[in-house]
C-alpha cells in the first residue's frame, strides 16, 4: 500500500526545526526530515531516542578483544607451544597490542555494519533523495492521515513556519 | 645492475657473455663433464667412480623446485660393497697442502669428498687441520684445474705425452746434456724414492729443490753450517718453557703450524699446568704468532738478524764461550732491556728454552742454531735425531737458471712447483725454457710455469691419490685417495716412473715400498704385512719404534764464513714480503674459501694490501685504501696500503700469494703479484727488500676488510688476565659479574620462570687463552655449513656470509698494540633476543638449548639480526648460486643450502649432533661427551673450542662453563648465552693485572 | 524509514556469497598445500610391489637395503634384481628391460614417488630402527601393483605422527643391527656387551632443527 | 546554526559569507569541471615517479634486496625509515578527524577529509614498505595466523613486526571505513548534482542510497562519534606499536622506554606538517582560501609547536636517561649519534625538529602560508632524519666493536623512497579529482559559527559571483574558475 505524503521544504536550520517541533505539538505524525547536514537540535524536536549502536560497539569490541585472545592462546599454548626466546608460552603482556588493534576493528567494522543495516544503505540501492534535500533544503515529511482536511491543516502549520515550498510525494510504506 | 651482483659470482657471468670463452667452456663441458659418462662402465674395482652418478642425482634434487617437476631416482646398476647412499665413508689420509703433511680423515658422501677434518690419532698434527688444508676438498672441485695431459697446451694423450716425454729424457742423456727435475723439499718418502728411481734412469739428472718462500732451505743451509746436515730439526713447543722466536710465525705459517699451535697451546696451558711458557717474539710485521706472544718487541727486518746475534753474544757470555765469529756482527737497533729480559728469561729455563727465527736468511737460521747450542735446547726443544732430513744433493734454483743460461740443460720438469710466478725471476723463464727441448710440468693447472712447458702432465690432488709423509722421524703418514682422479690426470710419482721405464700403479709402488721398509722398522713381529698395511690403511698413520739415532752435533767452524755478510743497511723503507696464512705462497689461491677467509690480523680478504705503520701513514697522509706504487729494481708493483699496527715504521709490507694470472677464475686478477719485488742475493731470492721506494699514486682502492674498528672501547668482551694474578685468584680478569647482577649461571632478575631443559642442552666453551686467531675453523664451518663465498665486492658491502668468525681487538699503543682474539659464533641465548622478534616463528629454540634457524619458514624481515647483539646473523642478498656444477660437489648433503631472501647463522652443527644422537640409538647406547664435535671443535689445531652437554656434569663443557676463568658475553643482557668463554692468560711477567 | 526498503533479500544473499567465499578461502589453505598424495606414475619397468613384497613376501630390506642404516632406503640396482631374475621369468619383456641395462651398464631411471622438499631432513634408518613399519609411510605397499603415495607426506603429517608417539611413550624394539662391541664380539670371542636392560622409550623430535637443518 | 556565544576570541570558520548552495557549487565545482593542464602536468609527473618507483621495486623483488645497501650489521635502514616516515604521515589525518572531534574542534572540518585521505595514501605508501624490506616478498602473507599444513605452524604473536601487521592492517582498515562513512553524505550530494550518467551511476553506488533522512543522520553522529572514539585510541595504539619495533628490542639506542609517547608526538609532529603542505597547495589551487582559513593553519602551526616541544623534549630526554643510566653501550650510542660518522644526520635532525618549529612562536611567520609551507617541509625533513638516525646509528655500532660497520644507500633505496611520494601524490591528485576534499556537510554545520545568525545569507536563489581570493599565488590564479559557470547545471532543480 502507499499514500502520499506531506512534505514541507525550508531554506534554513532554524526554520526547519522550528517548523518540526510545530508539526509534532500539532499531532501530526512524522515521517522523517531531510536536511543537508546533521541539524544539532533536531532529535529533540523529532523526539527520537537515543541510538543503541554504542551497545552494539561495545559487544563487538568485546568480542574482537576474546577473538583476539583466544587465538592467541589456542595458536601459542595449546596447538603448538614453541620457546621463543625463552618466554613462557602464555606470553600474555605480548598479546596485549593484537588484542587492543583486533578490538577496534571488530568493534569498528560491526558497528558500521550495523548502522549500514539499520539505515538500510549498501550499493545498489534505490532510494531517491528529495529535490536539493542534499544541498541546500531542508524538508519535514508528514504521515498522511485519512482526511484531506488534516493534511491541508499540516500544510498550514509548514507554510505558518517558513516552508518555501509544498508537495505531496508517494512512497512505499 | 652488473655492479651491484658480487663478483666472484659475476664473472661466470662475464665468461658468459663472451662468446669465445663460452664456447670453450661448453665444451670443455661437453667432453669432460659426468652427464655423458655417468654410465660408462664403471670399472668394478674401482670402488670411487660412481660419485658421478651421485653427483648427477644430487643435481637432480638441486633442481627439484616447488612444484613436482617429474624426479627420477637413478640408482647403480651394481652397488659398490662399501657404499650405502647417504652414509658417510671415512679415510684416512695425509693432507698435500703444504709440507706439514698432517694427518686427515677424509669425509666422502655417495662417493664424493665432502669435508677434510683432523686425525686425532696422528702424532703429530693431533687432529688439527688448518684452513688451507680445510680448504683442499674445494680445490679438489677447482673447475681450473687441468683435466687432461697437454703439449703445447693442447689437448693430448698420457700415451702420447709419456712418448714425447721419455724421447725427450733419451735425448737429452744421449747428448750428455743436464735432465733437471725442479721439485720442492718434502714430498714424501714414496715420492722420494720415485725421484731416486727416476735419477737412478737418467743418470745426467739431478734435482733441484725449489721453495718460493725459502724458509726450509734457509734452516737446511744452517745446519749444514752448524751441524754439517742439511736438515729441519724437530721443533718441540711443547717442551719449552721460554719461546723466543724472531721473525718465525709458527703459529700461522712457519713450517707445520698446526702442529706448532697444539704444542704451544699445551706449553701455555696455565690453567692445567700452573704454569705458562713466556713466549718474546721479535719482528717487524705483526704476525699471528706476535699477535699471541707475551712480549713483542718490534724490529727492523734488517735489524732482525743483529738482535738475534747480539742475544746469542750474551748467550755465550752466559754460557762462558768466547765465539769469536760473533763479535763480528753490527750493533742491533733493539734495546739492550729487551735483549736482557729475552735471555735471562732464555737463560733461566736453558735446556726448556727454544729460539727458532722465520724467514729465508741463512744467517739468522745459523744464529737461531748456535743459540738452541748454547742453551743446551738440542735434544728438548729443538730435536736433531727427530728432524727431517733435506735433499742434500739439491740444486738451487739460481744454479739451474745459470745452467740453462749456459745452455747445458736437456730437459726441465717442474714437479708441482710454479716459479714463473712466485720466483723474482720468474720472467725470464719463459725466454730460458725456449733453450731447453724438454720442459715438462706436472702442475695441477694450466699455470703460469705451465703453459711455458712443452708438456703438461697435471698431478691428481692429494684427495684423488696415494702416497705418504714422514712429518717427524719415524712418524709414517699414509695417504690413500677419496675418490679416484675426477679428470684425466695421473699421480705424479706414477708419472716418474713410467718416464724411468718402471711404470707401475702408485699404490703397487707405495705398498711395495712399505713392505720392503717401513714393515721391518715396525717392530711387528709375527705380524702379516696384510693385516699391518691394513691397519696403516685404516688408521692413516704408522708410529715406528724410536731407532737409536745420532744426533749430529753443533760445531763453530762454519759461523764466521756464515755470517759475514750480515749487515744493518739504514734505508727509508724496507719491504717484507710475507706469506698469509690463507693463500700461503699462492699454490692454493684459486679457492673461493681462502680468499674470503679474513687475514687473522688484517682482516682482509680477496688481495694483498702494502701494510704500513700507522705513524708513518699519519706522517705521509696515507689512509687506508690509497694506492701506492712500490718499486725497486724497475719493477714496480701498485697497491692499496693498510694501515696495519704493530708494524715497524721503516716497514711496507706485503703479502705473496695474489696477483696469480693463471690460476682460475676465483684468484686470477685477485691483488697483486709482489714476488717480482723480491731481491736475488747470491741466487737466492730474499724477501726482505731494503731500499724500496714508495709513492702514493693519488688512486683509491676500497679494501675487502670484515672488521673496521679495532678496539673494544673498555667494553668487558674479552677479559684477560696476567699468568701470577690467575695462579693466585682464578677470577683474575673477571670479576666483573656482568652489569646488572647475575654472573655465571645465575639469572639476574627476570619476570618470567624460564624453560627446563630436561634432556641434553648444548652448549661451547671457547679458550681465549688457547685461540691463536688461525681461522681454520673459519674455512672448517663453511665446508660443513654449505656457506657460500660471496666474493669481494660483497665483502666491501659488509655481506660475508661465514657463521663463526675471529673478531681481534688491539689494546694498548698502536705502534705496536696487545693483540685479542675472539672466535665469535651464534651464542644460542636461552632468552634469544633474535626470537622474540621473527614475526613467522623462523627461529625458536630447540628443547637441548639450541636456537633453530628455519631457513624455509624465513621470509627475511632480519629484524632477527638486528636485534641481535653479537651480530652473528648472515643474510643472503642474493641467490649466492653453487652453480658451478664441479665446485657444487663439495656440498654437505646433510645441510641444506639456502637461498636468496633467507637469514642463516650457526647452528652448532645441529646435523652432527642429530647424527650422534642417532648413531648412538642405533647402537643403544646413551651419548658419551665427545661423540658429538662441531666442525669448527673439530679443526682447531688449539683445541681452543669444546662442545658438548652442559647438562652432563661429566662433560668437558659443563666443567669448563664453571670454571674461574668462564663468562658470557653481556650477561646484563639476560640473554642467556650458551657459549662460556675463558679468560685469557698472559704471561707477560710484568706482575699483576690486564 | 519504510521509504523503498524492499532490498533486504540482497543483502543476505551478498552475505551468503561472502561467507562462501571466505569458506573457500579457509578451505583453501587449510588443504593440502602442495602434496603428492595419489601421485601413482608410470614407472620404466612394470614392477609389482604386489608380486614382490605381497604375493612373495620378499622383506622390503632385501631390495631397499638402506632403510636401516641409512637416511635413504634407495633403490635397488638393477643388479639386484638379477640374482632372482637370472632363472625366473627370464623371457618377459619387463624383466629383458632390466636385463639389458645390467648387460648395457645403464641405470634404470625410476620416477620418484615419494619426496621430501630439500629442505627437509628424513632419515629412514632412524624411524626403521625405532621399529616403525614401512607401510605406515608408504601404505600398503603389498597391496600396489603400481606404487602409489598414500599418505599426504606434510609437516603436519610428520609432526602427528610425532607428538602423538611422543605422548603414548612408546618403547623401540631391541637394535636388530648389532651394536658396536657385537660384531666384534662375533669375530674375536671377546664377550659381547651386555644387552640394554630398559626398552628405549621413543622420543620423536618436534624440534625444528631435527628435520630443517 | 544559531551562535549565542560570541566573543572575540572566536573568528568565523568560513572567513567569507556564504550560503549553504554556495558551498556545494564551490566544493563539487572542481571534480566537476574538466582538469586543468596544471593538474595533468601534475598528474604526469606524479603517475611517472610512481611508474619508476614501481620499475626499481619489481627491479630489486626479482634481483634480491641485495641491491640495497644493507650490510650484516646494518639490517634496517631506507626501508624501514620510510615505513615510520609514512605511518607517522598518516597520523594527522586520523588525529585531525578524531582526536579533534572528539575535542569538538570545528576547525577541524575544513581540514579533516583531505587529512583522513592523505592518512590512506601514506598507510599505503608505508605498507608497501614491510613488505618489500623482506627478503622473500612473495611469502609475506606468512605473517597471517592461519591453518596450514605444516602442523599448523603460527606466528609469533610476541613480535613487535607481527603486532605491526594487525596495527597498519587495523588502522587502514579503520582509517578507511571512518573516512567513507564521512564521505556518504557528500557522495549523495555529488549524486544529487549529476545529471545522469556515468558518474550519476557511480555516485550512486558509493552512496548506497542516502536521502539525508534525519533518522538516519541520527544513527550516523552516533556511528560518527564511536568511530572517532575508537580511531582515537587506535591511532596512539598504531604508532605505540611501531614504537615498539625498537623499543621492545635489545640494541642500545632502541631500548627505550620513552618510545610509545616520543613516536605518536612525532608522529602528529610530522602528520601536521605535511597535511600543512598540501592544504597549502590545496587552497591555492582549488581557490578554498576561505574554507581553509589562516587560522586553520595557524592552528596547525600551534599543534606543531607543542609536538615539536614534546618531541625536542624526548631527544633530550634520552641522552640525559643514557648519561644517568650509566650504561656504557646507552651512552656510547648517543655519543655516537651527535659525534659520530653520522653526525650530520643528527644535527640535520636537531635543526629541523628541535629548532625549525619555534620560528612559529613568531605571529607573522604562523600566519604567512609562504613561511608556514616551508618550516612544513623543514619538519618532514627533520622527521625523516629522526627515523634514519634512531634506525641506522643504533644499528651500525651496538655491542661488539668488531662488527660495527657503516651504511650508504643505493640508488634503489633512494628510488624506492621517491617512488611512494609518486603513489602518494598520484593518490592525492586523483582523490582531489573525483572526491569532494572537503567535507560539504560538516562545513555546512559550521557555517553560522561565530556569526550573527543574519550575516548566514538565506539562500534567495541568487549567487553571488566567485569571491576573490584574498592572496592566490599568481600560478594558481587560472585555475580558480568561478563556481559561476556551474551554477547554470543546478537550475534543473526544481524549488
Amino acid at each position: 500500500m502507499s499514500a502520499s505524503v506531506l512534505i514541507g521544504y525550508f531554506d534554513s536550520e532554524e526554520k526547519v526545526l522550528d517548523a518540526t517541533r510545530a508539526v509534532r505539538e500539532a499531532g501530526y505524525a512524522l515521517h522523517d526530515v531531510y536536511t543537508p547536514y546533521a541539524v544539532h537540535g533536531m532529535d529533540d524536536a523529532m523526539g527520537l531516542r537515543p541510538s543503541r549502536l554504542t551497545w552494539v560497539c561495545f559487544g563487538a569490541g568485546l568480542t574482537g578483544a576474546a577473538a583476539a585472545l583466544s587465538l592467541q592462546y589456542y595458536t601459542s599454548v595449546v596447538s603448538w607451544p614453541l620457546n621463543v626466546g625463552g618466554k613462557p608460552f602464555n606470553s600474555f603482556p605480548a598479546f596485549i597490542p593484537v588484542s587492543f588493534e583486533l578490538t577496534v576493528l571488530f568493534a569498528a567494522l560491526t558497528t558500521v555494519a550495523a548502522f549500514l543495516i539499520r539505515a538500510k544503505l549498501f550499493p545498489g540501492n534505490k532510494r531517491v533523495a528529495l529535490p536539493r534535500v542534499t544541498d541546500d533544503r531542508f524538508a519535514i515529511a508528514v504521515e498522511p492521515r485519512e482526511a484531506p482536511a488534516d493534511m491541508a491543516a499540516a500544510e498550514d502549520v509548514l507554510r505558518r513556519h517558513g516552508a518555501v515550498e509544498m508537495a505531496r510525494v508517494e512512497v512505499a510504506s | 645492475m652488473s655492479d651491484t651482483l658480487p663478483k666472484y659470482w659475476q664473472s661466470l657471468a662475464e665468461r658468459a657473455g663472451d662468446p669465445g670463452v663460452l664456447e670453450q667452456a661448453r665444451n670443455e663441458f661437453a667432453e669432460e663433464l659426468p652427464v655423458g659418462t655417468a654410465f660408462a662402465p664403471p670399472d668394478a674395482s674401482s670402488r670411487r667412480d660412481f660419485f658421478k652418478m651421485m653427483g648427477l642425482s644430487a643435481t637432480a634434487a638441486l633442481v627439484a623446485c616447488n612444484r613436482a617437476p617429474v624426479q627420477k631416482v637413478i640408482p647403480y646398476v651394481a652397488r659398490p660393497d662399501e657404499v650405502t647412499p647417504g652414509l658417510a665413508l671415512w679415510y684416512a689420509s695425509t693432507c698435500g697442502g703444504c709440507s706439514a703433511q698432517c694427518g686427515l680423515l677424509l669425509k666422502t658422501r655417495d662417493g664424493r669428498p665432502i669435508k677434510v677434518e683432523g686425525n686425532d690419532e696422528h702424532p703429530v698434527s693431533r687432529g688439527g687441520v688448518c684452513a688451507v688444508g680445510q680448504a683442499s676438498v674445494l680445490s679438489l672441485y677447482d673447475a681450473s684445474r687441468a683435466r687432461f695431459p697437454a703439449l703445447s697446451c693442447k689437448r693430448t694423450t698420457w700415451a702420447e705425452l709419456d712418448a714425447g716425454v721419455t724421447e725427450g729424457l733419451r735425448k737429452a742423456t744421449e747428448a750428455g746434456k743436464a735432465i733437471r727435475v725442479v721439485l720442492p723439499w718434502v714430498m714424501g718418502p714414496t715420492a722420494e724414492a720415485a725421484v731416486r728411481r727416476f735419477l737412478t734412469a737418467y743418470p745426467t739428472a739431478r734435482t733441484v729443490r725449489y721453495e718460493p718462500l725459502g724458509e726450509l732451505a734457509a734452516i737446511g743451509d744452517a745446519y749444514r753450517v752448524t751441524h754439517g746436515v742439511r736438515m729441519v730439526p724437530d721443533y718441540r713447543f711443547d717442551k719449552a718453557k721460554v719461546i723466543a722466536s724472531f721473525g718465525a710465525d709458527f703459529l700461522g705459517t712457519w713450517i707445520s703450524p698446526v702442529a706448532f699451535t697444539r704444542q704451544y697451546t699445551e706449553a701455555r696451558d696455565a690453567a692445567g699446568k700452573r704454569e705458562m711458557a713466556r713466549h718474546f717474539q721479535v719482528e717487524p710485521v705483526l704476525t699471528l704468532t706476535g699477535a699471541a706472544a707475551d712480549r713483542r718487541f718490534q724490529v727492523a727486518p734488517s735489524d732482525l738478524t743483529p738482535a738475534l746475534g747480539a742475544l746469542v753474544r750474551k748467550l755465550a757470555v752466559k754460557a762462558g764461550r768466547t765465539v769469536p765469529a760473533l763479535a763480528q756482527l753490527p750493533a742491533p737497533a733493539l734495546e739492550e732491556s729487551s735483549l736482557d729480559e729475552m735471555v735471562d728469561a732464555l737463560w733461566a729455563q736453558r735446556s726448556h728454552a727454544l729460539v727458532v727465527c722465520g724467514g729465508d736468511d741463512v744467517a739468522s737460521q745459523v744464529l737461531a742454531s748456535t743459540a738452541n747450542a748454547l742453551l743446551g735446547s738440542e735434544g728438548t726443544t729443538v730435536s736433531l735425531a727427530d728432524g727431517m732430513a733435506l735433499d742434500a744433493d739439491a740444486l738451487s734454483y739460481g744454479e739451474l737458471l745459470s745452467e740453462v743460461r749456459a745452455g747445458g740443460v736437456g730437459a726441465v720438469l717442474f714437479l708441482g712447483v710454479n716459479p714463473a710466478y712466485s720466483d723474482p725471476r720468474g720472467g725470464e723463464l719463459e725466454t730460458l725454457l725456449k733453450a731447453v727441448p724438454l720442459s715438462v710440468a706436472t702442475n695441477d693447472r694450466l699455470d703460469e710455469t705451465a703453459t711455458l712447458a712443452r708438456y703438461h702432465a697435471p698431478d691428481s690432488t692429494a684427495l684423488e691419490s696415494w702416497g705418504d709423509a714422514e712429518p717427524r722421524r719415524g712418524v709414517l703418514s699414509l695417504r690413500q685417495p677419496a675418490v679416484a682422479p675426477l679428470h684425466e690426470t695421473r699421480s705424479v710419482v706414477e708419472s716418474l716412473l713410467t718416464w724411468a721405464g718402471a711404470s707401475q700403479p702408485h699404490y703397487d709402488f707405495l705398498r711395495a715400498r712399505w713392505e720392503a721398509e717401513v714393515f721391518s722398522r715396525a717392530g711387528a713381529a709375527g705380524q702379516d704385512f696384510g693385516a699391518f698395511w691394513d691397519d696403516a690403511v685404516r688408521r692413516g698413520v704408522v708410529t715406528l719404534p724410536a731407532a737409536a739415532v745420532e744426533a749430529p752435533a753443533f760445531r763453530e767452524d762454519g759461523l764466521a764464513k756464515a755470517l759475514a755478510g750480515v749487515a744493518r743497511p739504514s734505508v727509508e723503507w724496507e719491504l717484507v714480503l710475507y706469506p698469509t696464512v690463507s693463500v700461503r705462497d699462492g699454490a692454493p689461491a684459486n679457492n673461493g674459501w681462502l680468499q674470503e677467509v679474513p687475514d687473522p690480523i688484517t682482516k682482509a680478504t680477496w688481495g694483498n694490501q702494502a701494510l704500513i705503520a700507522p705513524a708513518r701513514a699519519k706522517a705521509l697522509k696515507l689512509n687506508d685504501g690509497d694506492v701506492v706504487r712500490v718499486g725497486v729494481g724497475g719493477k714496480t708493483v701498485s697497491l692499496p696500503v693498510l694501515v696495519q699496527a704493530g708494524t715497524h715504521p721503516s716497514v711496507i709490507a706485503v703479502a705473496v700469494g695474489y696477483g696469480r694470472t693463471k690460476a682460475g677464475r676465483v684468484a686470477d686478477g685477485i691483488g697483486a703479484n709482489a714476488y717480482p719485488l723480491a731481491a736475488v742475493v747470491e741466487g737466492r731470492a730474499r724477501r726482505v727488500v731494503p731500499g724500496v721506494a714508495v709513492e702514493p699514486t693519488g688512486e683509491k682502492q676500497p679494501l675487502a676488510l670484515t672488521q673496521t674498528y679495532h678496539r673494544l672501547e673498555g667494553r668487558p668482551h674479552v677479559r684477560e688476565a696476567e699468568l701470577a694474578a690467575f695462579l693466585t685468584n682464578p677470577r683474575a680478569g673477571n670479576e666483573e659479574e656482568g652489569g646488572h647482577g647475575g654472573g655465571n649461571g645465575s639469572h639476574p632478575l627476570s619476570i618470567w620462570s624460564g624453560h627446563e631443559y630436561n634432556g641434553h642442552r648444548w652448549a661451547l666453551a671457547v679458550d681465549l687463552s688457547a685461540c691463536t686467531g688461525c681461522s681454520a675453523c673459519v674455512v672448517s664451518c663453511q665446508a660443513e655449513n654449505n656457506i657460500p663465498s660471496v666474493g669481494r665486492d660483497e665483502v666491501l658491502r659488509g655481506r660475508e656470509m661465514h657463521w663463526m668468525r675471529v673478531d681481534r681487538y688491539y689494546q694498548g699503543d698502536e705502534a705496536n698494540p696487545q693483540v685479542v682474539h675472539q672466535p665469535m659464533m651464534c651464542q644460542h641465548c636461552e632468552n634469544a633476543p633474535c626470537e622474540t622478534v621473527c614475526p613467522v616463528l623462523a627461529t625458536v629454540h630447540s628443547t637441548e638449548g639450541l636456537n633453530q634457524q628455519v631457513y624455509n619458514r624465513c621470509v627475511g624481515t632480519r629484524y632477527c639480526a638486528n636485534n641481535c647483539p653479537t651480530k652473528v646473523r648472515r643474510f643472503n642478498w642474493f641467490d649466492y648460486k653453487h652453480d658451478d656444477p664441479m665446485e657444487r660437489m663439495v656440498l654437505n648433503p646433510d645441510v641444506v643450502v639456502r637461498s636468496r631472501g633467507v637469514m642463516e647463522k650457526c647452528s652448532m652443527c645441529v646435523q652432527r649432533v642429530q647424527e650422534a644422537k642417532a648413531q648412538a640409538k642405533r647402537e643403544g647406547r646413551p651419548l658419551k661427551d665427545g661423540d658429538a664435535q662441531t666442525a669448527c671443535q673439530q679443526s682447531c689445531p688449539a683445541k681452543a673450542i669444546h662442545f658438548g652437554d652442559i647438562n652432563d656434569p661429566a662433560s668437558a663443557v659443563a666443567k669448563l662453563s664453571k670454571d674461574g676463568r668462564a663468562y658470557r658475553l653481556l650477561e646484563e643482557l639476560n640473554i642467556g648465552s650458551s657459549i662460556t668463554y675463558l679468560t685469557k692468560i698472559r704471561n707477560t711477567g710484568s706482575g699483576s693485572g690486564t | 524509514m519504510n521509504d523503498a526498503s524492499i532490498h533486504t533479500p540482497r543483502l543476505t544473499r551478498a552475505a551468503g556469497w561472502a561467507g562462501a567465499l571466505a569458506a573457500l578461502a579457509l578451505s583453501g589453505c587449510s588443504g593440502p598445500v602442495n602434496n603428492q598424495q595419489g601421485y601413482m606414475p608410470e614407472q620404466p619397468v612394470a614392477f609389482s610391489h604386489a608380486v614382490h613384497a605381497g604375493q612373495y613376501e620378499l622383506d622390503c630390506q632385501y631390495c631397499h637395503v638402506g632403510a636401516e642404516k641409512s637416511r635413504h632406503a634407495g633403490v635397488p640396482p638393477s643388479s639386484v634384481c638379477m640374482n632372482c631374475h637370472t632363472q625366473v621369468k627370464k623371457d618377459s619383456p619387463e624383466i629383458q628391460k632390466v636385463a639389458a641395462s645390467v648387460a648395457e651398464n645403464k641405470p634404470l631411471e625410476w620416477v620418484r614417488i615419494h619426496r621430501l622438499p630439500d629442505h627437509a631432513y628424513f632419515n629412514h634408518a632412524s624411524h626403521v630402527t625405532s621399529g616403525l613399519q614401512c607401510q605406515t609411510c608408504h601404505g600398503p605397499v603389498q597391496e600396489m601393483v603400481r606404487l602409489e603415495q598414500v599418505e599426504p607426506m606434510t609437516m603436519g603429517w610428520c609432526l602427528d605422527c610425532h607428538r602423538k608417539t611422543a605422548a603414548e611413550q612408546v618403547s623401540a624394539p631391541p637394535p636388530s643391527a648389532p651394536r658396536s662391541g657385537e660384531l666384534l664380539a662375533m669375530s674375536s670371542g671377546t664377550p659381547p656387551p651386555a644387552p640394554l636392560k630398559e626398552p628405549r622409550i621413543l622420543q620423536p623430535p618436534t624440534d625444528c632443527s631435527s628435520c630443517h637443518r | 546554526m544559531s551562535n549565542q556565544h560570541l566573543s572575540p576570541l572566536r573568528v568565523p570558520l568560513v572567513s567569507e559569507a556564504r550560503t549553504l548552495g554556495q558551498l556545494t557549487e564551490e566544493i563539487c565545482a572542481p571534480m566537476e569541471r574538466p582538469p586543468t593542464w596544471k593538474w595533468w602536468a601534475a598528474f604526469a609527473i606524479a603517475v611517472s615517479i610512481l611508474g619508476t618507483g614501481a620499475g626499481i621495486v619489481a627491479y630489486q623483488v626479482g634481483t634480491g634486496i641485495g641491491v640495497w645497501g644493507l650490510n650484516k650489521t646494518v639490517g634496517w635502514a631506507f626501508d624501514i625509515t620510510n615505513f615510520v616516515f609514512w605511518v607517522g604521515i598518516g597520523h594527522a589525518g586520523t588525529l585531525i578527524s578524531a582526536i579533534l572531534f572528539l575535542f569538538r574542534q570545528k576547525w577541524r572540518t575544513s581540514i579533516n577529509r583531505a587529512a583522513e585521505a592523505m592518512t590512506l595514501f601514506a598507510v599505503m605508501c608505508a605498507a608497501l614498505f614491510p613488505v618489500i624490506h623482506m627478503g622473500r616478498p612473495w611469502l609475506a602473507f606468512w605473517v597471517l595466523p592461519y591453518p596450514n599444513t605444516r602442523g599448523s605452524l603460527w606466528v609469533n604473536f610476541r613480535s613487535p613486526l607481527l603486532w605491526d601487521v594487525f596495527a597498519i592492517s587495523t588502522y587502514f582498515t579503520v582509517s578507511a571505513v571512518f573516512w567513507y562513512v564521512g564521505l556518504i553524505p557528500d557522495l549523495a550530494t555529488v549524486r544529487d548534482r549529476a545529471k545522469a550518467g556515468i558518474r550519476k551511476a557511480v555516485f550512486k553506488v558509493l552512496s548506497l542510497g542516502w536521502t539525508g533522512s534525519h533518522r538516519t543522520w541520527s544513527r550516523y553522529e552516533t556511528v560518527y562519534l564511536l568511530l572517532a572514539g575508537l580511531a582515537t585510541p587506535l591511532v596512539l595504539s598504531v604508532h605505540t606499536i611501531v614504537s615498539m619495533d625498537f623499543a621492545t628490542s635489545v640494541i642500545p639506542g632502541w631500548h627505550t622506554t620513552i618510545f610509545p609517547p616520543y613516536f605518536v608526538a612525532g608522529a602528529v609532529f610530522s602528520g601536521f606538517a605535511m597535511v600543512l603542505t598540501l592544504m597549502i597547495i590545496t587552497r591555492v589551487v582549488l581557490g578554498y582560501e576561505h574554507l581553509i582559513t589562516i587560522r586553520h593553519l595557524e592552528n596547525m602551526t600551534k599543534v606543531i609547536i607543542v609536538t615539536g616541544g614534546i618531541v625536542s623534549l624526548a631527544y633530550g630526554t634520552e641522552v640525559f636517561i643514557a648519561w644517568y643510566s650509566g650504561n656504557e653501550y646507552e651512552r656510547y650510542a648517543f655519543l655516537n649519534r651527535a659525534f659520530g660518522p653520522y653526525a650530520w644526520a643528527y644535527w640535520t635532525m636537531v635543526t629541523c625538529n628541535v629548532v625549525s618549529p619555534h620560528l612559529f612562536w613568531f605571529k607573522k611567520i604562523r600566519t604567512s602560508p609562504a613561511a608556514i609551507f616551508v618550516l612544513s617541509l623543514v619538519i618532514n625533513v627533520g622527521m625523516w632524519f629522526e627515523r634514519f638516525v634512531i634506525i641506522v646509528t643504533s644499528l651500525h655500532r651496538d655491542f661488539l666493536p668488531s662488527s660495527w660497520s657503516m651504511y650508504t644507500p643505493t640508488a634503489v633505496e633512494v628510488g624506492t623512497f621517491i617512488g611512494t611520494f609518486g603513489l602518494f601524490f598520484t593518490l592525492f591528485l586523483l582523490f582531489v579529482r573525483v572526491l569532494p576534499i572537503i567535507s560539504i556537510g560538516e562545513v555546512k554545520s559550521v557555517l553560522g559559527f561565530a556569526r550573527e545568525p543574519g550575516e548566514v545569507p538565506a539562500d534567495s536563489g541568487t549567487r553571488k559571483p566567485a569571491h576573490s581570493a584574498p592572496e592566490p599565488l599568481p600560478a594558481a590564479q587560472g585555475s580558480m574558475a568561478a563556481p559561476a559557470l556551474a551554477m547554470a547545471t543546478r537550475k534543473d532543480v526544481p524549488v
